[in-house]
């Protein structure tokens, strides 16, 4: 567990850093992409500024093709609006955009992640009492149910890998098989959840959660350790291709011009 | 026909105790300056409503103006929590506060039936989350077509809205421009408004983007430049990141966020 | 992302016998042009959906396009009555034209639920009136907070809608200005879609009133300016009310119609 | 019945014109009306240019405070966007304006009245055999339902005032007292009727639409002959003020910059 750092050790990058890299190098040039603030927002203009130019970013705050030449610090600052294609009411947002299933991926962060993908970002401890009050759902319900595939980013630990959440918040693959439709949810659910340590994607027939990438320098056991269940792995997990120099320098760039005040 | 009054008789007159008082602003635009007069005139116990209360939602409940918060999203965006929000959620300081969340299409359906004077809205939404069961303001109904099951929240139909916009001109009439969230439904959802305005033109001169209330569907109109400081009011002055970020050490303890609000709030006039 | 094609493509390869076609366009923008190759196309069975069916759909259905007409409004405003669609309706003149009409309220929400991927949408409407009866479409469904009665209407999906905006950019991004009716619905709740054009730009820059359809919610774009004529483009060309008027003569014998559309339309190419 | 004509007659004016002026004066400075294109629209912007220059109109086109200078020949006319103070979408207004009773006044036209003021603007005939087709419903249910008030205008007669209706397409008072109520209508239904030879307004008690002024020159009996049911007539019925100059010359001065095509 020596990866936990924020520094760039002896890789030449941070965990945090590849996990950027890691996610931004999913998404396609052309696909419709429904943004989180934070890391998610970080990843997929990393992917506009490398190999996906004509990726279109929606934020939840009415923006649609959404170009920004620095990351937001809010899902609503004025460098989202003033580059945008078009800007629509919240209403519009969510009823004309995310609820149709037209938008091709949803990309979410949270605080806790149980094995079939589901999300907490309500509170942690009990909902009447809660040890630590989180903001809420957002948008997340939503366009974890809605949009085509869900793409999860969040660092892996024992506090983050947790079964079961303190509360559900949004939904992965629920309960396992077969749940996703019972709620006749339209999108497919989660295709992939990119940690700092490497990537889960869900097995097809179980729908848990299983470890298929490590990043470079990171084990198995060393993800084992950050999960709070029994982690399932691939018989051969991948290992992620490190950062390349213009990947690196590019994140880096984007960070860098980041607004003052952002603590992640 | 919209009044065009000083902020101090707006909220003196407009909001009243006990009023559930919707204050609209998603990451622009935020009233923050009439949320202050609210605080100086000593309000109590509001039902608070809002998509994604922030900074101006914490200093209202950080000083005991609400029984009750309708939100989606509580947090200080790219920053990390709400203090005051935290401390009256988890320890019940000031006062304890019910909270009533829903995801942000749920609310802001709940503007949109308001505003459509239906008295529920449908969507395909909370599907598998712990709000169905924490929130007793979602239901469902059936398709009278097809059969499937919709979640169904219902309106909401606050006492007063209060949000704040680039310009009126001297009728009444409101524009707003570039992110404008659900103002509109909170303004035509709500029995009152105030809309506090960076400027008052002689005739407004439609921009693009610009969305239009007319006087007549607003109650009264404030000129508080800079009203929205500091959330931004895109056309006039930009986000001031630095202060969102100050406020995480501000709020964070109860006496220096008490002492930062006697000094930039209370002491200071409409 | 939109394909930016010829009229002539865009129909041959969009619009198949049978399909239900919307084609939008409330007193402005309306798709004259593209519905004149949808005839020179010779299509059949087709379901045509419109709140407001006027001169373009009069000739549709004179030339036996259509089976069945799903409409609010049917008249040339300000002049009087459509004779072919009235010939269809009274005579079965050139086919027996099947219809289902709402009010705008309620076809309006038809395209909304469309449009938002829902298979209803709810409105205060119909209420006391005919068409509930007649019209087999309309439902009701009780709110499940307060129990009241409310009209349900179930979501039209065309399989092609068919506007006509003032301009595009060269990667199909479509904006259109001033009155834009339903048409944004039209196309979001349409399988594919056709936007014919004033002007193709480099790049748009946003109008007042400016509204802007992403290319990748739109199939194909086309450069057909005048398309709209005899309605009319806001910052083009005006309504020709001239040709309204004429049209009532031109219309009311199935002779006169018949060589105007052989002289006017068969005879054109797209 | 020799006030049918379109002729001046000797009174100076025509009984349309009479009509038109008499269902201006019903509108009051500041009231937001919507407005249906013809009849309606005439005697709306007459009011506007005489004793309501503060009228809100609303076109169902999107138009909100429109300030036409001449007669639009169609609710969607270049002219009303350019004047509006607001332009918004139709589901818009029919949603956000129409459906939850902002507006003061409803005016509408039609085909056929009955006595409780019910409108049929469907067909002549029967529905699945017309005689005549006519263009339908449009935006007058939900005008009628939801307005605080109604404003009908409809020339007088046999052919108009009848009862049945061929088709009932909007609601005035349904089929009498509590027929509003019973359906859940908010607004408060017709408050008069405008028509060329005067005003008929609903009895407080049965609803019933009651003959309460008559225009210069017309006779009860006359009023009577064109209602194809048997009149109710209030015990003194008023005489409307005849035109003053100022009003024929506004109405004159707007119908002649009508734009052709127009044929009522």
């Amino acid at each position: 567990m020596t990866r936990t750092g924020s520094g760039t050790g002896n890789l030449g990058f941070t965990p945090s850093e590849m996990m950027s890299i890691a996610a931004a190098r999913e998404l396609r040039d052309g696909q419709v992409c429904f943004v989180g603030i934070g890391a998610p927002s970080t990843a997929a203009n990393l992917a506009r500024a490398t190999q996906a130019p004509g990726l279109v970013l929606i934020y939840e705050s009415g923006c649609i093709g959404a170009k920004p030449t620095t990351l937001p610090l809010s899902i609503g600052d004025g460098e989202l609006a003033d580059t945008a294609d078009a800007v629509v009411s919240v209403p519009e947002i969510f009823n004309y955009w995310l609820q149709p299933g037209r938008i091709d991926v949803g990309f979410l962060g949270a605080a806790q992640i149980d094995r079939f993908a589901n999300l907490n970002t309500t509170v942690i401890g009990p909902y009447d009492r809660p040890e630590v009050r989180l903001p809420g759902a957002g948008g997340a319900p939503e366009i974890a149910g809605s949009c085509k595939e869900v793409m999860i980013m969040i660092k892996q630990s024992r506090r983050t890998f947790v079964d079961p959440l303190d509360f559900r918040t949004s939904i992965g693959f629920g309960d396992g098989p077969g749940s996703r439709e019972r709620l006749g949810l339209r999108g497919s659910g989660p295709r992939m959840v990119i940690t700092d340590l490497g990537i889960l994607r869900p097995d097809p027939d179980s729908c848990e959660l299983t470890l298929t990438d490590l990043h470079p320098g990171v084990s198995v056991e060393a993800a084992r350790q950050a999960t709070g269940w029994e982690l399932a792995v691939a018989p051969e997990p991948r290992v992620t291709p490190a950062p390349t120099e213009a990947e690196l320098a590019h994140l880096r760039h984007l960070v860098s011009k980041r607004p003052q005040g952002s603590s992640k | 026909m919209a009044e065009i009054v000083s902020l101090r008789e707006a909220v003196a007159e407009l909001v009243g105790d006990g009023d559930t008082v919707a204050m609209e602003g998603f990451s622009h635009l935020i009233p923050h300056l009439a949320g202050h007069e609210v605080i100086r005139q000593e309000r109590r116990h509001l039902t608070l409503v809002r998509l994604t209360p922030d900074l101006i939602f914490d200093q209202l409940i950080g000083m005991g103006v609400a029984d009750k918060l309708v939100f989606s999203w509580g947090g200080n965006p790219g920053v990390g929590s709400l203090h005051r929000f935290r401390d009256a959620i988890e320890n019940g300081w000031p006062t304890s506060l019910e909270i009533e969340e829903h995801s942000h299409a749920g609310l802001t359906n709940r503007f949109v039936a308001g505003a459509s004077g239906l008295p529920f809205a449908i969507l395909r939404g909370y599907a598998g989350t712990g709000l169905v069961e924490r929130v007793g303001n979602i239901k469902s109904v059936q398709c009278p077509f097809t059969g499937e099951t919709l979640a169904a929240v219902p309106a909401i139909n606050p006492d007063v809205a209060i949000i704040h916009a680039q310009q009126a001109d001297v009728h009444g009439n409101v524009q707003m421009w570039g992110l404008t969230g659900v103002q509109k439904e909170a303004v035509l959802a709500s029995s009152r408004s105030i809309v506090t305005v960076e400027e008052i033109v002689q005739t407004i001169e439609l921009r693009p983007g610009g969305v239009v209330l007319p006087t007549w569907a607003v109650t009264a109109v404030a000129h508080v430049p800079g009203g929205a400081h500091p959330s931004y009011a895109s056309g006039f002055y930009e986000r001031d990141n630095a202060f969102y970020s100050e406020w995480e050490a501000i709020s964070r303890s109860r006496e220096s966020f008490l002492s930062w609000m006697e000094r930039n709030v209370l002491e200071v006039g409409a």
